[in-house]
């Protein structure tokens, strides 16, 4: 049965060092919720807290309305894979498998037949009587995938299941997951690194940095409005880039910009956004993602720069640009014109001001594109 | 923590019920030392006039110093004490480094024979040292070596009567080599292979990698092996029989005569048993929870 | 070179068994007024746990360092000999000074004397007056000691009074053989057997499981299904506390059964059970290595040991029993009167060596378990058998390496 | 680098780490228990210093031999078969020179009674693997549940392995001393005790005089001296066993029994075998608590091989036999040693 | 000094399984060769070979033109980073990426300065004192990149060395890693299952299934010119299209093709390939990147399906079709009429015949779209 969970005001410290300061939460219940930050945020030691492993410092966790905070992890019927496996090294590819359903005293040919039908589902047929030992990285992680999906639990976590795997074998496990997600219902927290996987499978994402949360939505929401900068340079590849505003301008109760590095004679870049919002302090920056530029002559282009860096990915071509407004290397996504450029070459960027967001001295944004 | 775990999952009462299970089990543990830890300060009478009841475990009644100040203030009991010290600590120091070099040898390195050599071992654990001891002093009796007469270093005939006669034929001990190879082989490949990439030889995959995993039986074989030296008797009444080399296991023979003051025996008995006990507590200390495998992932 | 000298003296080195702080710091005034009383010897001495006494010398004779001087119990004297550790004192102390030594105080072996001892130690019955009393029975004398009938219905007796629960204590906690063997050989003698053929000294066949043996198994045994001794004492404080009516053992403890029974405390001749009252003698005596490089210097201590002053020291310091008249008469304790004199006269009276042969470890150790099997019901007829043919082999094992030449003088 | 010389360079790094622990074995081990086995050929006595003789297998002789005797049965009082005394029958015959009963059972009618040369090495070798088999399930069983006790993170279990530990280090003679006035039947604390829980209608139990209690009695006392002594191997075995292994096998579902069994114990596995050969090598080992506590008697009940051994060599200072009592009991334990590797090799194929 | 490697015909076996059967690689200094294929492939194994970590079965292993297969791995002199980070575990951080160096017995002020250097590289400074338990996956992932990098060795080797890594610092660490390599021009052999690193960082990339080099190549020519239906399928994200030819005509004496599902009166597909190299006997298949992909209405489309499922990752959308001749779902990057298309629509599919890969029965290539 799947499981509502809440987070109430949730704290972790670890000899006095605040590791999670503060996460409250509400996961509905089937819900698919994925949890992403910088490493060492607190993505594994918030999962431990839900599964039971680790002590909650203070706040509640609830599932369906009734505070577990002392439950055995047992108790709450979950399954979990480990960021680190934790596979039982004296037991087969089978046995690890199968070990919750034998707890479970279910009958053997039963349990057979699961443990088989998750074998096959994760490709590990032929590895049945494997130890750990004697299995590549990939192949330990779905026997770790393998023993949290063979039971049917009130929610599942999962610590980076596909890291280690090959994208073809990526794609697969994570329609798999998906699948599984769409037949069980089950309620799901999911650590990834990979924003691929966080955009497909996720209901809602939940950006954590340094033990807070900075935002929670649904993919597009996150990617195409994220609340602060810091969500905005963390999601999506290549990184947004961050340019510089030099002045702000009211028209009409309207907001238009100059950036650094423009030259007096460029026209202001006319945001659809009301003037107030950024009457704080201290700088304001555009972001602007790499899909969203063109490059062209220099003359004439908003921002003029040279090519620092081409990357190649087959699929796509980015071109990354020294600016001079720019905190880091700008990226820009190229068309047709891709097999143009090289680096060096001095060039225009240009964008569509439609498209750019608007971040406070505080990183806030203030504004989004629509959609 | 390991099944007993004592998160805060466990209920109450099974706590309650383990340090119940605890005390209980303590008790049953500790009633023979705190029976002699009781007799040491009482009278031959008071000890006997105890005995069989539970007073024989309680300090109660009439007790006294005296039997420490018998036992210290006769007899060499420092200066035994001194050898006794010695000994021990030289033959566990000399035995944990040779012998988990040994075994790491046995358990990390590859060589021809080794094989042979690790199931001879076990054989070698059955040997009692009753049935070699007697063979073993017709062997050290003839074994030249040095000794001190008049200030000067001289060889002498045999090792009789000497501290190295109680320390080297125990350093290399099959029960260590045994116990540091079965833990050796448990420590995860990587850690040797991460080593030898960095550029370590055999030797300091021992002394950097494989000496810092391993304290708990550091630890274990310090304490066993100590333990084994600290109370050796045979062997030291076969070979030393001056007062310069003996150790205090054997300096106890004197109070026993025809009659036996046992408050003086308890009290040496005691004096003996609290230096080890104590050596226990510190080296215990390496007994938390080390942390294997965290290094590694899976 | 070998001479070792100290103060410009010779050094003798001396070896003995650790036997308590009284005896051993008698030990020591002895070789102190040993020194003063003369300017050439020196002796060194050292004290030796008994536990491993017998190897400490193996080894040390091995290494060619045996001390000049040594203790040797006197069983062990004829082992020693045979290994060829001792030298003979025949010469070196004076015959005259050997012939007033109790004969159990001199350790011969085939022909030669090889040690002698300072002192002795002797069992007795050890009761009190107001328990005889109480059952009305005899008290006995040297000259009339209890007969076996006696002893038992006594025995009855006062385990019918219910005071006592084992009404005799025979030290049955001892876990040693010396124990068992020094206090119930004579016994056996008593009844008219004995460890091994006291004439041939080549078998015990006969001697150790005759009627005579049988009939003193069947008695043991008999002790302890009436329940008159415990199989296993808990501790040694039976007497002392009242446990036990009577206790068979040594002088050492007569100070402490005295404090505790104060004049009610009798010592009594152990019983003649059909062949006379038999004690055992010969305790731990001296003797000279046979590497001993100043056998003269050693003589010259043994002698003074022997003299009826040093004697009589040593009787009253460590309460040991003297070993000659003369001696008894200078000592405190155990001249005529002395409040120990009973010791010396039974000893005088009673007292005979356990045989002198070099299986002797062996016998011991066999009659021990016979013993102890006994006692744990076994037929006293098979556990003398058995033991009887282990004697038997362990003689002829021994004694098929001939023993050195008296005299000879190991290198 | 080639072939040979790389192997050349393992060879000596590994000669240089074990050489000095072989060597030690060697010098004051292995010669010295060839030395023992080269007298068990000789009538070398302890206190003699001159080498035995030679006298070739007399010693396995008088140790190995068996043989029987078949009496048909007497006439005896009121119709039960009586039987000449078997000493009488093997005094008498020179066929049976040597020979002592060792035991006896019926054939039919008659009475078949075994010899041997030497019944008690028999009894005690009987006697030692009974011991082994009380002793070792017991302690090593007790010492896993004071491991685990002490390294369950409660409070104060500092001092709690050091109670749990006492008893190893006190001597054992000490030790011994004050079991046996526990045991005693009479005095004897247990007795007491029992005798209160079970509001007397337990008597007094003869601990250590009863043939069927005294080598139990042993064992039971064994176990928890040194109990102690394992506890601290397992302790060592429990830091091996990673935390997260505890930890998915809670998501799993285990109860602290199930992770016992599923984690714990495989992860300990290594040291179990080896606790278990040392235990069982030092319970083969027997001597000082029978030598104490019941010389040992009850009629050669807790007689054990060592104390056997010791009896013979040292006591009776017959060395040649004392070691050959010593040899022949090493080769029966390394022969099952090598069986046991065997079948493991077999099972685990 | 960087090292050329040399692998000749290297096979490796576990208890007479064979992993790795025979394979032949060379290596150029300074080059920096990226090693893929699907789990369990080997991809390790082989590394540990040449690390030393590993006997090698048959075959010789070269460094420089010298024979090392009997070196010790101390005396090949690589750095390498542990799919199982394998970190000391009773070392602080520092101790463990200083430990090389210790060893070398370098003075303990520039040990210190490397390995600071290396740390604050890292962005572990803070972690300083740590113990590995007492780090995160990621965190014990950089600290076993440091270890492998505080040291100049003659080649690295790494396993995956940024699987644990979020996005963000997935790219930093990978352009450390780069610029390291410019830097130093050691010769690198890498391990990944990320595509973008894969064609970002390699000089070459080798792709390996089950023990056996399926091709070696430059990062675009695998993706432009796959030698055959493996790696097509594996390199690229989403995986290329396979669409069953039914039939095969020459025209010519070059190919035209018609694929399954294409009813008669589809005109055939020209290809400017000579007829000949499908003479073979089986299916031949075309593949087809999603990125060369249209969709179009159903009607006069090449071929025509329902969309099974659109992935919205931001900067691009995918819809994967179900269609007749295609093994499996065909990916298609949408463009500007992303937002149209749901899942259910019927739509056409309509490709550039001149981007097609044409692969025969035996799954060779035997066309790719010219550059
Ligand atoms: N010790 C071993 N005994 C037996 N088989 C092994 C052993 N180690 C690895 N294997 C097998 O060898 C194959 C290759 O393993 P390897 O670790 O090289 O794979 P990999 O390519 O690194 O995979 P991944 O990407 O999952 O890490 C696997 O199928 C694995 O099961
Ligand atoms: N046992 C511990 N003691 C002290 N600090 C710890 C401990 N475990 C984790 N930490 C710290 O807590 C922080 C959060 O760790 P956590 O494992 O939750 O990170 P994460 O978000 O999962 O990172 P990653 O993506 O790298 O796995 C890290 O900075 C780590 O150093
Ligand atoms: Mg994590
Ligand atoms: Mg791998």
């Amino acid at each position: 049965m799947p499981a509502s969970l809440e987070l109430r005001d949730i704290h972790k410290e670890y000899g006095g060092r605040q590791i999670i300061k503060g996460v409250s939460l509400t996961v509905a219940p089937s819900e698919f919720l994925v949890l992403v930050g910088p490493s060492g945020c607190g993505k594994s030691t918030l999962l431990r807290m839900i599964a039971g492993l680790e002590e909650i410092s203070s706040g509640d966790l609830l599932f369906d309305g009734e505070r577990v905070n002392d439950w055995d992890p047992a108790r709450r019927r979950i399954g979990m894979v480990f960021q680190s496996y934790a596979l039982y090294p004296h037991m087969t590819v089978a046995e690890n498998v199968g070990f919750s359903l034998k707890l479970a005293k279910m009958p053997r040919a039963e349990r057979q037949q699961r443990v088989d039908d998750a074998l096959r589902t994760l490709q590990l047929e032929e590895l049945h009587d494997n130890k750990p030992s004697q299995l590549s990285g990939g192949q330990r992680q779905r026997v770790a995938i393998g023993r949290a999906i063979v039971r049917n639990p009130n929610a599942f976590l999962f610590d980076e299941p596909l890291s280690n795997l090959d994208a073809s074998l990526r794609i697969q496990m994570r329609m798999e997951i998906s699948r599984l997600h769409q037949r069980l219902r089950n309620t799901v927290v999911y650590v990834t690194h990979d924003q691929v996987e966080a955009m497909t499978l996720a209901d809602r994402i939940v950006v954590l940095e340094g033990g807070v949360i900075r935002q929670i939505g649904a993919p597009l929401d996150l990617y195409e409005r994220p609340a602060n900068r810091f969500v905005a340079g963390f999601i999506g590849t290549p990184t947004m880039a961050f340019l510089q505003v030099a002045r702000c301008e009211e028209t009409s109760g309207r907001l238009a910009v100059k950036l650094v590095g423009q030259d007096e004679h460029t026209p202001l870049l006319e945001l659809d956004t009301v003037a107030s919002a950024t009457r704080g302090e201290g700088p304001v920056t555009l972001g602007i993602r790499p899909e969203h530029c063109r490059l062209t002559a220099p003359d004439g282009a908003m921002l003029a720069g040279t090519v620092a860096m081409v990357e190649r990915l087959g699929a796509d071509t980015f071109a990354f640009l020294d600016l001079p407004g720019a905190e880091d290397t700008v990226a820009v996504r190229l068309g047709e014109d891709a097999s143009r450029i090289a680096v060096g070459d001095r060039v225009g960027l240009q964008f569509d001001a439609e498209k750019a967001h608007l971040f406070d001295a505080g990183g806030i944004a203030v504004r989004s594109p629509a959609r | 923590m390991s099944v007993l775990s004592t998160g805060r999952h466990q209920s109450v009462s099974l706590r309650f019920a383990l340090y119940a299970l605890m005390l209980l089990l303590a008790l049953v543990f500790v009633f023979p030392f705190l029976f002699m830890l009781t007799a040491s300060f009482r009278t031959n009478e008071q000890i006997f006039a105890h005995s069989g009841s539970i007073g024989a475990f309680v300090p109660t009644g009439e007790l006294t110093t005296a039997n420490y100040a018998y036992v210290l203030g006769n007899g060499n009991i420092l200066h035994f004490f001194l050898n006794s010290v010695i000994i021990t600590t030289l033959t566990v120091g000399l035995g944990l480094i040779v012998n988990s070099l040994a075994a790491f040898s046995l358990a990390r390195l590859q060589w021809r024979g080794r094989e042979a050599v690790a199931s001879l071992l076990v054989v070698l654990l059955v040997i009692p040292f009753e049935a070699i001891s007697v063979p073993l002093m017709l062997l050290v009796a003839h074994l030249p070596g040095l000794g001190f007469e008049a200030g000067r270093l001289v060889l002498t005939r045999s090792w009789l009567n000497t501290l190295y006669v109680q320390i080297l034929p125990f350093v290399a001990n099959a029960f260590s080599i045994y116990l540091f190879y079965q833990f050796f082989r448990s420590i995860p490949k990587d850690f040797d292979e991460a080593a030898y990439i960095d550029g370590a030889t055999p030797l300091q995959v021992y002394r950097h990698v494989i000496v810092p995993s391993s304290k708990p039986v550091f630890a274990t074989v310090s304490i066993l092996q100590g333990l084994a030296m600290w109370n050796q008797y045979l062997w030291p009444v076969i070979t030393v029989p001056g007062e310069s080399a003996r150790p205090l296991m054997v300096g106890m023979q004197q109070f026993f005569g025809h009659t036996t003051e046992w408050g003086n025996v308890m009290a040496y008995a005691t004096i003996i048993t609290v230096p080890v006990l104590a050596a226990f507590v510190i080296f215990q200390r390496w007994f938390v929870r080390s942390v294997i495998g965290s290094g590694v992932k899976g | 070179s070998d001479q070792r000298r100290v103060d410009g003296r010779i050094d003798l080195s001396l070896w003995r068994h650790q036997a308590g702080d009284v005896e051993e710091s008698a030990g020591r005034y002895a070789i102190a007024r040993f020194e003063a009383s003369q300017s050439k010897w020196h002796i060194t001495p050292q004290s030796l746990p008994q536990g491993g006494y017998t190897q400490s010398i193996v080894a040390a004779s091995l290494a060619g360092q045996l001390p000049c001087l040594m203790t040797v119990d006197q069983p062990m004297v004829a082992s020693f000999v045979q290994a060829g550790h001792l030298r003979p004192l025949d010469g070196l102390i004076p015959a005259a000074v050997v012939a007033q030594l109790n004969p159990a105080a001199q350790g011969r072996y085939q022909g030669h004397l090889y040690s002698v001892g300072q002192f002795d130690a002797g069992l007795a019955i050890f009761t009190r007056r107001s328990a005889l009393d109480r059952i009305g029975a005899r008290i006995p004398t040297l000259d009339h000691p209890w007969s076996l009938a006696e002893f038992d219905d006594i025995l009855g007796k006062l385990k019918a009074t219910g005071a006592y629960k084992y009404p005799l204590d025979l030290a049955t906690r001892d876990p040693k053989a010396d124990w068992w063997t020094y206090a119930f050989t004579p016994m056996l003698q008593s009844f008219g057997g004995d460890l091994v053929d006291r004439a041939t000294m080549r078998n015990a066949d006969g001697a150790l499981n005759g009627p005579a043996a049988q009939r003193f198994g069947t008695w043991f045994q008999s002790l302890f299904v009436r329940g008159l001794v415990d199989r296993r004492e808990p501790d040694d404080r039976a007497f002392v506390t009242g446990r036990a009516a009577m206790a068979y053992t040594g002088n050492w403890w007569a100070p402490d059964y005295r404090k505790a029974a104060g004049d009610d405390l009798l010592i009594l001749p152990p019983p003649d059970f059909g062949r006379g009252t038999v004690i055992g003698g010969g305790s731990w005596q001296w003797a000279i290595s046979s590497t001993c490089a100043h056998p003269n210097g050693a003589a010259a201590f043994l002698r003074f040991l022997l003299r009826p002053d040093e004697i009589a020291r040593m009787a009253d310091d460590a309460g040991m029993i003297p070993v000659s008249e003369a001696g008894a008469a200078l000592s405190t304790d155990f001249r005529r009167g002395g409040k120990s004199r009973a010791f010396f006269d039974l000893m005088q009276r009673f007292a005979r060596q356990r045989p002198a042969t070099p299986a002797f470890s062996a016998i011991s150790n066999s009659f021990f378990f016979a013993l102890q099997n006994i006692a744990d019901g076994k037929d006293p007829h098979d556990a003398l058998d058995d033991a009887t043919d282990a004697v038997d082999q362990a003689i002829a094992d021994a004694g098929s390496t001939p023993a050195p030449q008296p005299g000879k003088v190991r290198e | 680098m080639t072939q040979s010389r790389k192997r050349a360079y393992g060879r000596r790094i590994a000669l240089l780490s074990s050489g000095p622990a072989l060597f030690g074995l060697t010098l004051f081990l292995i010669i010295p228990f060839l030395l023992a086995f080269a007298l068990t050929f000789t009538d070398q006595r302890l206190v003699a210093t001159d080498s035995g003789r030679f006298v070739g297998w007399r010693n396995y002789e008088r140790l190995l031999s068996i043989s029987y005797v078949v009496q048909d049965p007497q006439p005896g009082v009121q119709g039960k078969p009586a039987f000449a005394r078997v000493r009488d029958v093997t005094r008498a015959d020179p066929v049976h020179r040597g020979f002592r009963p060792f035991s006896d059972f019926s054939w039919g009618q008659k009475r078949v009674t075994i010899l041997a040369k030497d019944p008690v090495f028999l009894e005690s070798l009987l006697n030692t693997f009974g011991f082994a088999l009380m002793v070792v399930p017991l302690q090593c069983a007790m010492a896993l549940a004071l491991a685990l006790l002490v390294n369950a993170g409660l409070r104060g279990q500092t001092f709690l392995r050091a109670v749990y530990f006492s008893p190893v280090v006190m001597s054992m003679v000490v030790v011994s001393i004050v079991w046996t006035f526990l045991f005693d039947r009479d005095l004897g604390s247990i007795n007491k005790l029992l005798s209160l829980l079970s509001l007397g209608t337990i008597g007094p139990v003869n601990w250590l005089g009863g043939r069927a209690t005294a080598m139990p009695a042993i064992a039971l006392m064994s176990a928890w001296q040194g109990a102690g002594f394992q506890m601290l191997i397992f302790l060592a075995g429990l830091q091996g066993i990673s935390q997260e292994l505890y930890d998915a096998a809670r998501i799993d579902g285990a109860t602290a029994w199930q992770r016992f069994w599923n984690v714990t114990i495989p992860g300990l596995r290594q040291t179990i075998a080896f606790v278990l050969v040392v235990t069982a090598i030092a319970a083969l080992g027997l001597f000082t608590q029978v030598d104490v506590m019941t010389q040992g008697g009850p009629q050669n009940g807790t007689s054990t091989v060592m104390f056997h051994a010791i009896q013979r060599g040292v006591r009776e200072e017959n060395i040649a036999y004392g070691s050959t009592v010593a040899v022949v009991y090493f080769a029966i334990i390394t022969l099952l040693i090598l069986a046991q590797q065997a079948l493991q090799r077999r099972w685990s194929k």
